[in-house]
């Protein structure tokens, strides 16, 4: 579930080459990003027209995975909310990697009662099933898509910071970081232009794999009702939607589940790759 | 918060046994006629048509196992009222009459009540009945039960319906007397409605924690309760019941909160019946073998109202193009897969038709008001005249246990937007509904559904009459008190003239088609869906239902 | 005894912790659209004297802090209150549901440890193997999957298409419990199954670096004396401390869970119960999970005392 | 069992053409290597890191690491090792075969106690029977110089050497006739090498066991070997009785070798090294592998590899010229010996670093436990003036890197002063900013690990030019050419990252680090102590040439006291966070005056060239 406990186990072994599987999962990314960005353009019907007369067919014509309780095209509607799935975890995961990642070197790099803080701070979250509280949370604030993003930074920055943070103590006790503090260079020098080009690709792994946190989180939640407007498409919400009408139209909540299982998977997949990649690439100096 | 969790039956049933209630408390200082029967039973379904003959038929059938939405909170009716804790409740425990579906009542625990005066009740009770742990039925049971319904220090959420009940008394070895503070017409129904009568003793045992599975209250009523689980409660017949035996030995309700999952469970074999929550899938229980499935419209109306007072609606174009931009056929089978009408007007026909004429003359009449067809072109020429001429941004809030509403906000989110009309919808839970609606918290377009216990247009009146801003649990919605409406309004809701009080209807209905301070949606049906191997001797009405005199009607076969 | 001190310790952490969660929670709630009232009220129409009275009853128009402090002070006396919608005691309610939570979360722990911990320390051991990449990718998959995901195509896959398992309800009986939560369970298991694999392969390839393992080896000791003591027994620590957190996060996918296969359990109650603003009853299950959480820590650090001397010996001195 | 050799000796593994290559990526890591021993007898197999050794022994016992494969031929009492089935090796390990490795705290199973260490490995007769498993058990500990009560204990309760001992004792539980050594000294503290060095050759000759010392360094070979056998870039160069190896070396890289190990007892004016770096096995795989590095390299040196020939009995060797060059060898071998130089004056100046009975100690703080302070340092006071090098002996744990963080503003002192360069840093965080700057420039440091003393992720370019950028606004990149010249690297050097550099060229970039800020103070914590022998005197030599051109003053802290008799003018030796000895180098290291100083010296290995251990009295 989290980035940290995904990267602290990733195999750092044995270099790979990309293999069919790595290649399938760039595939699949990057149409899913297709899709984020030109989706509205590449559906073959509007996603947003209704024919409520049409309501929830199985496919058939005209409806490659039938319709949806409007009778909106269920095809169309997955494309379109690829940008729902893709947006928010993105921008959640940069959001973590930048907060967490600058709270977690600052506070490797100086310690202190900051860093103190930030780490009890940690503790706590990491004790609380962070969904839960996101659910009690958005569902009592009456959250939206954004506040989501916000909630799920806030919950999720935590295991960014102790990444962050651990990756950075390893750093800052190598002598490196002491020739650098000893010919006088200041704290922000060394931490950005010595520490942070070092600890940068474990950060950019983590990156996907916050990304694969936020979507899961937000289509659960989404799945549970909250977070995602109503109307907006989003796999999560169409796949609740479609559990209604399962012996109906089984792909209205097949299909968004294959979507959110094959985008995890592929940017974990990739995620993971990049790391083994990355890490080898330290190891063998 | 609205999550799936509760999505479902339990709210709908919520809703429309809570605001039938609603619309009943509003009738209170009318004469309450008892109009034509409100829907008529309808059996639809692929299996063998309902059996001839009423009463108990001399076949058993060993157990059953019906589905309901959500298990209730409690078996105390002061805790938790509402439908689904009424049709457990009812099997168990009994009212002093009974009231059918067209408003009529039957003695039941008594077998005689008078009215000597306006504000007395004077009931006889029966003397051969026994409560299940073998205690015979007493006045005492009678006055504590009344009491403790009435009882707004405890807070029994049954007490504003019978808050004219000023006092209960024995007056006699089988009599008990209700004096009322004020003449009330409704509220000897109310009170046969929500009177259940429990046994006194075991209940002053159990002050604090009656109703919980601890304290299952002990009833009169053919069954008693024994087990009140998380998932279903199990009943078993009362050894001691006075009247004619159902014929099921043993009946479990069971909690099932989608009706995926209940039609699984019907395909199994693992339940024998089931109140359909959500229509669209009708035809998929239609379609479990043997099943048969039976109908009845329900005197309930869903609509939108619309804040007349604030911009943009304060602009009848504007209302008008929001009424015109709904597509109403389109949604009655996208959300309730056509097992539903289209609402003519703010109430349903049944509704008006006891003052009416005859049932006939209501049809013309309802017809010939000024019909809002999906017709964007209308739409937009409707806002082209207003004030609003390029559209403006709506929030409009939909409660997510009821598609109906969420779907209409998307359809009309989805139609107005060529218009230039923003809409956001915002989901609601149900219990953030009820709260706005008491609270009076509504926002300028607001979902709303209601129903009739009583089938009569009585709560018209204070729809128009009521200040929305100032009288809580009112029903003003929009917020809409034409001066010229309130001489009918009052008429509506004083007279016992049926012609005067039938023009009445027919001017506040006509003035509310032209100026749409409402928009009419839909008036759905319930569903009861039986198992292959059963079926009703006559189909159950609204109140038959939530009375659990249903159960009577269950026959194998 | 200084492990005594140790646990007295986390005893204290503990009560702070348990403090602060009922506080933010309580306040929460407290700020949250809606009202109790509402909940009391159930769907009728209302009167001031009935408002009054419940106000009365419930001390609603009490101070936040007044209502928290009552509430505390009957906690602290193990009374946490009646749920405002049965006016069942909060523990009887808790209780009810708590059968079903177990048991789909025992049923899944089961899985997790009799597949995911071999399969790990299989796939470790054979790294690089065919096996160890078919296990790899199966955890990738395993872990991206959301578990609604997961319980829907089982659900369509079982239920609908081949109908051959149940997919509502919890069943009666000892079977059929089992029968109805084994789906579920299956669902909830499969993220963690990928987790602990993950764990468990990446915890047996560093063991198995390690000069002792070499070491061992060269002494020439056997298969089952270097997978024990030596492998598993090294291993122990940081997959402890992984399942400990997994467990924890383990609390929201049975929510999920119950939801997507309807069950009556806690964390369908926590929903309901957020839902109807029955504070009491949310109290006491945020208690319920915080002690849940805060006992799995102690677990996982007393299991540390055993499992590593370097840590139990610095206790001793 | 044993076979006899060719020669009519009796063998008891004789390994042929042994090759271990490593796929994905294709490489050769250990090529063609022969190796015998006979039953008693000790082996010492000598080489840099890169050689191939450790790979050698593995692949003896069948544990190389995944992904590497061995081919070729060993034989072990005519039993095959080579890609035998796992059960075969199974039960030649411990049994008849054991292997003891480098890292004493590592190669012990952290959660399991000592007792179990050796208790496991025993017969399976005495391992069932507990009385006399832990009689056993307790008899073993005795036999490797440790109490009874030790069995009740866990590895990370015990000191390094004590863990070696443990570790001994479980490789030779099961009485082997062959143990292979892996560095077993290396991670030691000089004296405590001694010790095992001794109890190893103890056990060894009680035994009749036959012994594979696998080290870097020769002179510990010597100690303990009767023949060593040299392996350079995956291949062994040369065989040859220890004593002859020793005075007559016939291979060029071995006179390398020996020349490279700076004398513990006299001055060198001129510190040998082996010019460049050790090339990969692949790279050298038609050529004689030393040819880039060797002075006597002809034609023939560089036109096809080279094998091992016999030269005459008992003597093989891998060069080409060797016929040739042979005296030419010896003669540079006597050389060695009479290289003595007059110790260079000490430069007389004002005191320009100061410490005060400084003392430091830290906190630790475990899980469970309250926290425990350790004393790092004790009241320590010293001085260095002006263009002195001071030398700052001590073995792990005495205080040496706290004193030189302390000096350089990385760690704060609890209590005492440091004066440098006329300010006081004790505490770098009171000093204002500009004179911050000033203590910055006044002293630099060169640390010991050359592979994390850079920054991975910078080019030597930009490494050396962000200093020049702080000591003058307008850095060229001449002057960064000119730097690494001075330090011996081409400017074409700039551009590359430090994965690119070997070890001895980072530690050069390091030195032109700290140079470029022209401290007037560098100091050197342990520099050399990561790098292979040839590579360590050629920075040795750099930082005395350094210190020339530039006067600058230095503390050079190290365990070796052979780099100290090279680099230091006067010698502080520390023990436990206290100053015990301090004075002229000459008369600190020929007479020393405190116990603990006279055993540092006499734990030196090779110390004066004799062949035999000396006698040391534990204490």
């Amino acid at each position: 579930m989290t980035a940290e406990t995904a990267l602290v186990v990733a195999p750092a072994r044995t270099p790979r080459r990309p293999s069919v599987l790595i290649m399938l999962a760039f595939t699949v990314l990057l149409i899913v990003a297709v899709l984020a960005v030109f989706g509205q353009w590449l559906a073959p019907q509007d996603p947003t027209v209704q024919d409520p007369l049409l309501s929830v067919t199985p496919p058939g014509d005209g409806h490659l995975l039938g319709t949806d309780q409007l009778g909106r095209d269920v095809f169309s509607l997955i494309i379109a909310a690829a940008r729902s799935a893709i947006v928010g975890p993105v921008c959640v995961a940069l959001g973590c990697v930048l907060i967490g990642g600058t709270l977690g070197m600052v506070g490797a790099y100086f310690g202190g009662v900051a860093d103190v803080a930030v780490n009890r701070f940690a503790d706590l979250v990491y004790a609380l099933p962070a969904l839960l509280i996101a659910i009690v949370v958005i569902g009592v604030v009456d959250g939206g898509y954004w506040l989501t993003a916000a909630i799920l930074i806030f919950l999720s920055t935590p295991y960014q910071i102790r990444l962050c943070r651990s990756v950075t103590m390893v750093q800052v006790r190598l002598p490196y970081v002491d020739a650098a503090r000893t010919i006088g260079l200041t704290s922000r020098r060394t931490l950005f232009r010595h520490i942070l080009p070092n600890i940068l690709p474990t950060v950019v792994a983590t990156l996907l794999l916050d990304f694969v946190a936020a979507l899961i989180g937000y289509s659960a939640l989404a799945y549970l009702g909250l977070g995602v407007q109503a109307g907006q498409p989003d796999w999560g919400a169409m796949l609740a939607e479609g559990q209604s009408f399962i012996t109906v139209n089984p792909w209205l909540s097949l299909a968004p589940a294959i979507m959110l299982i094959a985008t995890a998977s592929s940017v974990t997949l990739v995620g993971d790759w990049l790391y083994d990649r990355l890490s080898s690439k330290a190891v063998s100096r | 918060m609205s999550t799936r969790m509760t999505a479902g039956r339990r709210s709908w049933l919520c809703g429309l046994i809570g605001l039938t209630l609603l619309m009943s408390g509003c009738s209170s200082g009318a004469s309450s006629n008892s109009g034509p029967g409100a829907g008529s039973g309808q059996a639809a379904g692929s299996g063998s048509g309902p059996a001839a003959g009423s009463g108990a038929a001399g076949a058993t059938v060993p157990s059953v196992n019906i589905a309901l939405g959500a298990h209730p909170n409690s078996l105390d009716i002061t805790k938790h009222f509402d439908a689904v804790n009424m049709g457990t409740m009812s099997l168990f425990t009994e009212p002093l009459e009974r009231i059918a579906s067209d408003g009529s009542t039957t003695p039941n625990l008594a077998t005689k009540v008078a009215e000597p005066n306006d504000t007395t009740i004077v009931y006889t009770l029966r003397d051969d009945a026994t409560f299940s742990n073998g205690d015979p039925l007493t006045p005492a049971d009678v006055v504590w039960t009344i009491q403790h319904v009435t009882d707004a220090k405890a807070g029994a959420q049954t007490s504003s319906l019978v808050k004219s009940v000023a006092s209960v008394k024995q007056t006699g070895d089988n009599e008990v007397t209700v004096t009322l503070s004020h003449p009330d017409p409704t509220v000897r129904k109310n009170l046969s409605l929500v009177a259940l009568v429990q046994n006194a003793k075991f209940a002053k045992a159990h002050a604090s924690d009656l109703g919980t599975p601890a304290a299952v209250p002990v009833g009169t009523g053919p069954y008693q309760v024994t087990k009140f689980g998380t998932e279903a409660v199990t009943l078993t017949r009362n050894p001691h019941y006075w009247g004619d035996k159902p014929a099921p030995d043993a009946v479990t309700i069971s909690y099932l909160a989608t009706d995926n999952t209940a039609q699984l469970a019907m395909r199994s074999g693992d339940i024998q019946g089931a109140l359909v929550n959500d229509a669209t899938t009708l035809a998929q229980w239609k379609a479990i073998g043997g099943s048969t499935a039976y109908s009845s419209q329900a005197l309930l109306s869903q609509f939108l109202s619309l804040d007349t007072t604030a911009a943009p609606f304060d602009d009848p174009h504007v209302r008008k193009a929001m009424a015109y931009a709904i597509d109403r056929k389109g949604l009655l089978q996208a959300a309730f897969g056509g097992n539903a009408s289209l609402l003519p007007s703010l109430m349903p026909v049944g509704v008006i038709a006891p003052v009416a004429p005859s049932e006939d003359a209501a049809n013309s009449f309802l017809d010939g008001l000024p019909a809002y067809e999906f017709d964007m072109d209308k739409a937009k020429a409707e806002l082209a005249e207003s004030s609003h001429a390029d559209g403006f941004a709506v929030t409009i809030p939909y409660i997510s246990e009821q598609p109906w509403s969420k779907l209409t906000v998307l359809n009309l989110q989805q139609n107005l937007k060529p218009l230039g009309i923003t809409v956001t919808p915002k989901p609601l839970s149900s219990q953030e509904w009820v709260a706005a609606v008491f609270g009076h918290k509504t926002t300028s377009v607001w979902p709303m559904a209601f129903a009739a216990a009583t089938p009569d247009p009585v709560g018209l009146g204070r729809v128009v009459t009521e200040a929305a801003m100032t009288a809580p649990g009112g029903y003003n919605f929009a917020k809409w008190a034409p001066a010229d409406l309130q001489e009918p309004a009052e008429t509506l809701t004083s007279s016992v003239d049926k012609a005067a009080r039938w023009e009445a209807a027919q001017k506040i209905l006509t003035a509310i088609a032209t100026e749409v301070p409402y928009i009419p949606l839909f008036q759905p049906q319930y569903n009861l869906v039986l198992a292959k191997g059963f079926t009703f001797a006559e189909t159950p009405g609204i109140m038959e239902v939530a009375s659990g005199t249903w159960m009577n009607e269950l026959r194998a076969g | 005894m200084q492990v005594v001190v140790f646990i007295a310790k986390r005893l204290v952490a503990m009560v702070v912790v348990l403090l602060l969660v009922s506080l933010l929670v309580f306040s929460l709630l407290m700020l949250s659209p809606g009202s109790i009232l509402a909940t009391l009220l159930g769907t009728q129409p209302t009167t001031p004297e009935l408002i009054h009275s419940l106000e009365e009853r419930y001390h609603l128009n009490d101070p936040f802090f007044v209502q928290y402090w009552n509430w505390l002070v009957n906690a602290l006396h193990g009374d946490f209150g009646q749920s405002i919608q049965s006016g069942e005691d909060v523990t009887t309610v808790v209780a009810d549901r708590l059968p079903v939570t177990l048991g789909l979360a025992g049923l899944a722990l089961l899985l997790v440890l009799v597949i995911g911990i071999p399969a790990g320390m299989a796939a470790g051991m054979r790294r690089g193997k065919p096996f160890d990449r078919l296990v790899t990718l199966l955890t990738i998959v395993g872990m991206s999957a959301p578990v609604f995901t997961v319980g829907i195509l089982l659900i369509y896959v079982f239920g609908v298409r081949f109908e051959i398992m149940p997919v509502y309800g919890a069943g009666e009986g000892f079977l059929g419990r089992i029968e109805h939560l084994t789906l579920p369970a299956v669902a909830l298991a499969t993220g963690l199954t990928a987790l602990i694999v993950r764990q468990t392969r990446a915890a047996t390839m560093t063991v198995m670096d390690q000069d002792y393992i070499t070491f061992a080896r060269a002494r020439g000791l056997s298969r089952s004396r270097i997978l024990i003591p030596y492998a598993l027994r090294n291993t122990a620590l940081p997959m402890v401390t992984a399942a400990g957190l997994m467990l924890i996060g383990a609390i929201s996918g049975t929510v999920i869970i119950e939801t997507v296969f309807s069950l009556q359990g806690v964390g369908s109650l926590m929903i309901e119960s957020v839902q109807a603003k029955d504070i009491p009853v949310v109290q006491g299950l945020a208690l319920f999970i915080a002690v849940l959480v805060v006992v799995v820590n102690l677990v996982v650090d007393l299991l540390a005392l055993i499992i590593d001397p370097r840590i139990r010996l610095s206790v001793k001195g | 069992m044993t076979t006899s050799g060719s020669d009519g000796e009796d063998v008891l593994l004789e390994v042929e053409g042994l090759t271990v290559t490593a796929s994905k990526p294709d490489r050769t890591l250990v090529r063609d290597v022969g190796l015998r021993i006979g039953p008693g007898r000790t082996l010492g197999v000598v080489g840099e890191s890169g050689s191939g050794k450790s790979l050698t022994a593995r692949s003896l016992v069948g544990l190389l690491p995944a992904g590497l494969h061995a081919i070729g031929s060993a034989s072990f009492q005519g039993i095959s090792l080579l890609n035998a089935p796992e059960r075969t090796l199974r039960r030649l390990r411990g049994d008849r075969i054991s292997l003891l490795l480098q890292d004493p705290f590592t190669m012990l199973n952290p959660s399991q106690t000592i007792g179990a260490h050796i208790g496991e490995s025993l017969p399976r007769d005495v391992r069932h029977d507990r009385q006399r498993r832990s009689r056993e058990i307790e008899r073993r500990l005795l036999e490797v110089g440790l109490s009874s009560e030790v069995a009740q204990r866990f590895p990370f309760q015990l000191s390094g050497g004590m863990c070696q001992r443990v570790a001994l004792a479980a490789a030779l539980a099961s009485d082997p006739d062959l143990l292979i050594a892996d560095e077993p000294t290396t991670a030691l503290d000089v004296t405590t090498q001694n010790d095992i060095l001794r109890l190893l050759k103890g056990l060894q000759e009680q035994r009749g066991m036959a012994l594979i010392l696998i080290t870097h360094d020769l002179q510990v070979a010597f100690s303990v070997c009767d023949r060593v056998q040299v392996m350079y870039a995956g291949s062994v160069v040369e065989q040859a009785p220890a004593a002859e190896l020793m005075t007559e070396p016939l291979h060029p890289y071995s006179l390398g070798l020996l020349r490279s190990e700076p004398p513990v007892d006299h001055y060198v004016g001129q510190l040998n090294s082996i010019p460049g770096n050790v090339p990969s096995p692949d790279s050298v795989r038609h050529v004689c592998a030393f040819a880039a590095r060797c002075d006597w390299a002809a034609d023939r040196c560089r036109s096809a590899r080279p094998g091992l020939q016999t030269v005459r009995a008992g003597r093989t060797s891998a060069c080409a010229r060797v016929e040739s060059i042979a005296e030419e060898l010896r003669a540079a071998v006597a050389e060695i010996e009479h290289e003595r130089s007059a110790t260079p004056a000490p430069p007389a100046g004002p005191p320009i670093l100061t410490l005060s009975e400084v003392r430091k100690s830290f906190q630790s703080t475990g899980l469970l436990r309250s926290s425990t302070r350790t004393v790092a340092l004790n009241g320590v006071s010293f001085t260095i003036t002006a263009g002195e090098s001071l030398g700052l002996v001590g073995e792990t744990g005495s205080g040496k890197t706290t004193i030189a963080r302390s000096i350089l503003g990385l760690t704060t002192v609890d209590s005492g002063t440091i004066e440098a360069g006329g300010l006081d840093v004790t505490s770098y965080r009171r000093l204002k900013s500009a004179e911050r700057k000033r203590a910055r420039r006044f002293v630099q440091v060169v640390f010991q690990d050359p592979y994390a003393s850079l920054n991975p992720s910078l080019t030597v370019g930009s490494t050396l030019r962000e200093v020049l950028a702080l000591r003058s606004s307008s850095a060229a990149d001449d002057e960064v050419a000119e730097l690494l010249r001075q330090v011996g690297l081409p400017g074409s050097y700039a551009v590359r990252r430090p994965a690119a550099l070997s070890g001895g060229e980072r530690q050069r970039v390091a030195i032109a680090r700290a140079v470029a800020m022209r401290p007037e103070l560098l100091i050197c914590d342990e520099p050399v102590a990561a790098l292979d022998v040839s590579a360590q005197a050629q920075v040795l030599e750099l930082l005395r040439e350094i210190r020339r051109r530039h006067g600058m003053a230095m503390l050079f802290i190290t365990h070796d006291l052979s780099v100290v008799r090279q680099m230091a003018d006067r010698v502080v030796v520390l023990y436990r966070g206290e100053v015990v000895e301090s004075g002229d180098t000459g008369q600190v290291l020929d007479r020393p005056a405190h116990v603990y100083t006279r055993k540092l010296i006499l734990a030196v290995p090779g110390r004066g060239r004799r062949p035999s251990l000396p006698a040391i009295e534990p204490g």
